[in-house]
């Protein structure tokens, strides 16, 4: 909870921060709980508190590569996952397993980085590959978890 | 600080309770609403993710919901609670947070 | 304690709709307070007051609304998914020009910001979610 | 296609009658698809087609006895079934594999009976249980299927 | 061929509508007749006006109407199912004095009873669904 | 007259896919759409249940939905099918009725 101020926009508040960790298990397009979660996730930025996403099952499936939605005719939305580091969200979790059971890896995802401002805003990668037992022990840290 | 997971699909359509069960954390509490009562059926073809779980979680399951779709209480795998809304809200207040598996 | 609830489907589709109405309606019988329901996604459609249920049906709308006048509960229908959704207050109307009376939030829900479900996130003690 | 109308409400339509399948899939009161499936049920039972139900997955649960929704605050339409025979419904295919998967056997479900016209009009059972490959053979026989 | 279209899911929110759309316009690009687009369940949502999504999205309301207007398209939303959900008539909002103006229904768009679908079913060559 | 199927749901978060396999005749066509599309790739934990259908049954993909969700051809099972809309129409022409595993 000690972590310094990421976007560095507004004062901080006096109140201590919470952990917010947005879950995604959902697939990107074939609804829309992908697009709306990010939405929130671009509002929650400003709220100086600290945020985090977590991609397991269908979710990992949000951050494929070379999304081209020009033929079903909706937007897409995946170029904003790399927009996410100028917002101060700089972890994005991904789970090891969801992947290998979608025969992915993560060459399979696009690459989303932020620029460290603590390190001479070197551009270094946001998504954190992580096993299912460690994500798990992320989830027991948070303060709130937001799923849609 | 505990947490309190909240499942509300079958178990029979959707993957929701087994990546619920495959995330949860010693000491966390299960509770199945809606669609998701049938995973405390005993002797179905998913009845077994429940049991290979419970040495570490506690299972409860919404005794409206389980009325609503005409399951007896006989037929809960043993050791699961019925709670009424009151005791949903308990739960919530008991645990740190609540997890969602939509 | 404080309590938040965010509701991501509409009413008589899913039953998510239903089980936050109970649960709000029993946390407020033991006490709690609950600082705020958030409608968000296709939850906006909640806040309708076009809804014509069945007369042997419940009314989830009215329900909320006569819970929202007696505990003076916050509901709020997100701006951005209710829009997309067409739930629209006064203001929005005129300034989409849909023409005057074509307003269909309900008695009691007001239509806000994102911001205000962080908020509601950071301010309560509890925050659960019903949807699909 | 050349079996007796079963309501006589309506003289017969010159053309060839549809065999008309309604598919459920899907438990009750979490979602409504199963409550306006059978609404389109009732209003189809006058147009004079030949309408049959398939219960398969989770559509076995509709016919759960014993549904007592009061303390969710629904509609209880349970009792629905038991009336389709009065509009000429007379055959609700349950598949046996869904019932076993689901530790259910037919008692566990609500009797549902029509009047035979053609046999005195005694009682006789709506439900057929089926096994998965007759389903399958049953729902090749038709001509529009129709699943919420 | 004589083709009808069923969407059970309403816009934005499940696919379903989207690929519904893109395939009634290929039907029609292949000569094929449409009988009738027939809206139930929360499909019943793509008929309202009021809907204003992002500008940088498409409008499916509109691409709708647009259709029907060009291809004298049969867009026919369930009365049940819209009542329940708040998409209201002319009619409907006198019926149930929702008060002037209040009607949601988009141009393009009529609502009807159940009948019509099943009518679609027996009239048509191929009957379609889309839903969640 | 044969069926086309379509299914438009993830076979990794619903039954909708395995069910429809399950009831599918000889001769009948699976038209994968939306969601569904992510059951044509191969070396996935799903990719068998395709295999040990693919005797009987045509399988074929919405090239659109595997576009929008950035899946390459190259990815997918032998012998599966890349069709457009148009292509969706024709196959429901082709065959006598459609059933959709919602």
């Amino acid at each position: 909870m000690a972590e310094a101020a990421k976007s560095g926009a507004a004062p901080a508040p006096a109140k201590a921060k919470k952990k917010f960790l947005y879950v995604n298990r959902k697939a990107p397009y074939g609804t829309i709980y992908a697009l709306e979660s990010l939405e929130v996730v671009l509002i929650a930025a400003a709220f100086e508190q600290e945020v985090s996403l977590a991609f397991l099952d269908d979710g990992v499936f949000q951050l494929s590569k070379g999304q081209d939605t020009a033929g079903i005719g909706m937007k897409c939305f995946a170029p904003t996952y790399r927009a996410l580091g100028d917002f101060g969200v700089t972890k994005l979790y991904v789970e090891k397993e969801a992947l290998s059971e979608r025969g992915l890896t993560v060459e399979d995802l696009q690459q989303v980085t932020y620029e460290d401002e603590n390190d001479g805003f070197k551009a270094k990668p946001s998504i954190v590959l992580i096993d299912r037992a460690a994500l798990a022990k992320v989830m027991a840290e948070q303060d709130v978890i937001l799923s849609f | 600080m505990s947490m309190l997971h909240t499942v509300n699909k079958s178990p029979f359509e959707s993957n929701g309770l087994r990546s619920c069960l495959a995330h949860a954390s010693k000491g966390d509490t299960v509770l199945l609403i809606e669609d998701g009562v049938y995973a405390a059926l005993k002797g179905t073809a998913v009845s077994g993710d429940l049991w290979r779980c419970r040495i570490d979680v506690k299972f409860c399951v919404l005794g409206a919901d389980l009325a609503a779709r005409g399951l007896d209480k006989g037929r809960l795998i043993d050791g699961i609670r019925v709670v009424d809304y009151g005791g949903f809200v308990d739960l919530v207040t008991e645990h740190g947070r609540t997890q969602a598996w939509l | 304690m404080k309590l938040s609830i965010l509701i991501n489907e509409g009413p008589y589709t899913h039953q998510a709709a239903d089980t936050a109405y109970q649960f709000t309606k029993a946390a407020l019988d033991k006490g709690h307070e609950v600082f705020r329901v958030f409608f968000y996604n296709d939850g906006v459609y909640n806040g309708s007051r076009l809804t014509v249920p069945p007369q042997d049906d419940r009314n989830i709308q009215k329900n909320w609304s006569e819970l929202a006048a007696k505990h003076k509960l916050d509901l709020v229908v997100c701006i951005a998914a209710a829009q997309r959704r067409g739930i629209l207050d006064e203001g929005e109307v005129k300034r989409h020009g849909k023409g005057e009376g074509a307003a269909n939030v309900a008695p009691g829900f007001r239509i806000s910001g994102l911001g205000q479900l962080i908020e509601m996130g950071i301010q309560s003690d509890r925050l659960v979610i019903f949807g699909d």
